[in-house]
């Protein structure tokens, strides 16, 4: 499972990065930067908390593929 | 005597629905103007907006549940489905049945955002803004209690928390820092490119 | 061998129907087995991204059942870039040659001509040129005018503008090829690779020329038919030599890649060869930056232009850019601090990747070659006097 | 201008003013683990609220009840027949009760069963 942000919808509301500290951060300009790495088992629950609490639902968890 | 119990939650009940459903809106407001504070990160705004929400639901079933079961009014289940079909004060009950069902369907769009979509939700959620008012109306009008000191203190209260929100939110502006280059830039690409 | 360029003088005017067939004889007819042609020539676009153009119609052509667009793509958005509007105003029949084999090997339904909206004698000529074209290839086409952005060469850009009239890249799939205009599989193609269409059609293989734009600091600025593996220094001397001792190169155009001009000089002009360096010809852009000028200045120049070419779609493009822009600027007019170099650095590394079109990335990937290639340049820089406006 | 010195940029680079930027460095960057923290509070602290709201609220529904009993109680009425019940409301005065007389006698007579009616005042 990976986080992906829509970049058109999102406009930085900035929630993903309160509630997954762990995996999202935001640039000087209120804009979210994702970790690249897998979001681990323990992070899913809060990852997709995350994904529901996005005010824009720019924000998804998505099936690695390949 | 159970029977006058029932009406005095009925009422109380009522009350509590209106303080909820005006901390829903006001914190919806807040939400989008993107308020926060140390300890007090923005995902705390919506967290307890959505919680009162259902919360507002569940006293507002309380609220209509005691008062179809109170058989005074023998209101009948369908009045609390059906607007305007209560014999009993008709237009009034109607206004909250009304209420309720943009309620309803207010909450039941959020919970189901992640398979709606982002801007079906958003036009039911304007409802919102009718839901509220008519609420307010409904108490006042069917009001058993309207003309007593502490509904209407609770009601002016509620009023004024929610104009002064709603003030806000229209006199701040859109939050969205990419708002105004979004709409300068469509506006000059649409006028160059739209020939 | 025959080159695009060829026929008459480029100091005269567009080359008619008439004199393109006595020259090159009349366009073979064919159909969809001239893409297993145009597989074998190894033809790669000159747009750019020199994307196989085989694969790219092999693609389009596998998903259309005759609801296939092609778009004719001379946009040409990059400023200091000439060649594309050149071949349009000197040469339109060539590409009319490619878009019509184009048409036929995808069995398209439509064919837009999309030529940027201030290339008005490439328009003109273009227009001219279709006129005299047979009815039958005239019915298919229509001329839309590409917005003068820097952005609006891009596929998904033109796409969108066909679509919806705002040419607004994006990298989301599906691209292009997959769902373009209308939903139908859709083929873009500058129009140098649709004029080499038109030769390949006629001698089975590429002319193993290209077009290149010498800009800057050389005698006689302006377009080159090269061969490949031309070398850089060939190809200035083509141009009348550098006016000045030259310093530095910008190869590939703003999206391309600073280099020391002593470096530059001997490197290869070939996307092929390029590309196993790590470089990129983008779209043949070949920037001499002379001596006289300050390359801080001219990195920050380019930076607010680029900033200001943001689509304002995404917020890391929009205030990412115009942070890094202003950086540059403050470096560049107040001299160097390690306060906005360390924010330069820091910002592109944060701004790269996260955008909705590959706009930011070029942006940055050009201001990281800049910063690589002239570390005590920007380290060193000193404020430059201010002449009064 | 001197041929020589053409610019390879569109635009200068020091002679122009600055883009209208809003930068509010690092207002989220903290460090990962203070963020944490600070998540983690924020959430028991929306545990707390939510629980006192709950409890807020039904005490609510209590104190207003009682309150509105206090104020207007109405009227429980032993009916002794099914016939004819006298409703009897608490006027505030301002109210009208006509509503209520009308539609009450269907309603007074289906629950004459019980034989408790209640009355609403207005």
């Amino acid at each position: 499972m990976r986080l992906a942000v829509d970049r058109i919808k999102c406009d930085g509301h900035g929630q993903c990065a309160e509630l997954l500290p762990e995996l999202i951060r935001l640039d000087d300009w209120g804009y979210p930067i994702i970790a690249r790495a897998d979001v681990p088992d323990h992070l899913v629950p809060m990852a997709q908390r995350a994904v529901a609490g996005c005010p824009v639902l720019a924000l998804a968890l998505q099936q690695r593929t390949g | 005597m159970s029977d006058t119990l029932l009406w005095y939650t009925t009422r109380g009940a009522g009350a509590v629905s209106l303080v909820l459903l005006t901390a829903v809106i006001v914190l919806g407001i807040l939400s989008a103007l993107r308020v926060q504070a140390a300890g007090w990160p923005r995902f705390l705004t919506t967290g307890l907006h959505r919680n009162l929400a259902l919360m507002t639901l569940v006293f507002l079933a309380l609220h209509i549940v005691t008062a179809v079961v109170d058989p005074f009014t023998h209101l009948g289940w369908l009045t609390a489905v059906v607007p305007f079909s209560s014999s009993y004060r008709t237009f009034w009950l109607g206004l909250g049945t009304i209420a309720f069902e943009l309620l309803l369907a207010i909450v039941v769009t959020s919970l189901a955002r992640g398979y709606i979509g982002h801007a079906a939700w958003r036009l039911v959620h304007w409802f919102t803004y009718a839901s509220w008012p008519i609420a307010v109306i409904h108490g006042i009008g069917t009001g058993t209690d309207t003309w007593s000191a502490w509904l209407l203190a609770i009601t002016v209260i509620c009023v004024v928390a929610v104009v002064a929100a709603i003030g806000f939110r229209v006199t701040a502006g859109s939050r969205d820092p990419l708002k105004e280059p979004r709409t300068t830039f469509q506006a000059a690409a649409q006028r160059r490119e739209t020939r | 061998m025959t080159r695009l360029l060829d026929g008459r003088d480029l100091a005269l005017g567009p080359e008619g129907l008439a004199e393109h067939v006595q020259r090159l004889g009349p366009l073979p007819a064919a159909g969809r087995s001239f893409i297993d042609v145009l597989v074998r020539s190894g033809l790669s676009g000159r747009g750019g991204a020199a994307y196989p153009a085989g694969l790219k119609w092999q693609s389009v052509a596998a998903q259309s059942n005759g609801t296939a667009v092609v778009i004719v793509n001379g946009a040409e958005g990059e400023p200091r870039s000439l060649k594309d509007r050149l071949l349009m105003t000197k040469r339109p029949h060539l590409i009319l040659d490619g878009a019509s084999l184009a048409a036929r090997a995808v069995r398209a339904k439509h064919v837009v001509l999309y030529i940027g909206e201030e290339h008005h004698a490439a328009r003109e000529s273009m227009a001219r040129a279709l006129a005299e074209r047979k009815d039958e290839e005239r019915r298919l086409v229509r001329t839309v005018a590409a917005p003068a952005r820097y952005v609006a060469g891009a596929s998904s850009a033109a796409v969108h503008l066909v679509d919806d009239g705002i040419a607004t890249p994006t990298t989301a799939p599906p691209s292009a090829h997959e769902r373009g205009v209308d939903g139908a599989p859709t083929l873009v193609q500058n129009v140098e690779t649709l004029a080499q269409v038109a030769l390949i059609a006629r001698t089975g293989s590429s002319t193993g020329t290209l077009l290149v734009t010498v800009a800057g600091g050389v005698l006689r600025p302006g377009v080159l038919e090269i061969q490949a593996q031309t070398t850089v220094a060939a190809a200035v001397e083509l141009a009348g030599g550098a006016s000045e001792p030259p310093d530095a190169v910008l190869l590939g155009g703003y999206f391309g890649t600073w280099m020391k001009a002593a470096n530059a000089w001997g490197l290869p002009l070939d996307h092929d060869a390029l590309r196993a360096r790590g470089l990129s010809l983008g779209c043949g852009v070949i920037g001499v930056l002379p001596s006289s000028r300050c390359v801080v200045c001219e990195v920050a120049g380019i930076m607010r232009y680029l900033a200001s070419e943001s689509s304002a779609q995404c917020g890391p493009c929009f205030f990412g850019l115009r942070a890094l822009a202003d950086a540059c600027t403050a470096i560049a007019e107040r001299g160097a601090n390690s306060e906005d170099l360390q924010r330069l650095r820091r910002w592109s590394a944060e701004v790269s990747g996260r955008g909705a079109c590959h706009h930011p990335d070029g942006a940055v990937m050009f201001l990281q070659s800049a910063l690589t290639t002239f570390p005590d340049e920007f380290a060193g820089h000193r404020a430059h006097l201010r002449l009064s406006a | 201008m001197k041929p020589n010195s053409t610019p390879l940029s569109k635009v200068s680079g020091c002679s122009q003013g600055r883009f209208s930027g809003r930068v509010n460095t690092g207002a989220m960057n903290g460090n990962t683990q203070d963020r944490i923290r600070a998540r983690d509070a924020a959430f028991r602290l929306l545990n707390r609220l939510t629980t006192g709201a709950a409890v807020g609220a039904l005490a609510g529904v209590g104190v207003f009840g009682a309150v509105s009993a206090s104020t207007i109680p109405g009227i429980t009425t032993t009916s002794q027949s099914a016939s004819t019940t006298t409703s009897t409301s608490t006027s505030t005065g301002t109210s009208t009760s006509t509503g209520l007389g009308s539609s009450s006698t269907p309603v007074n007579s289906a629950s004459s069963g019980s034989g408790v009616v209640v009355s609403g005042g207005t």
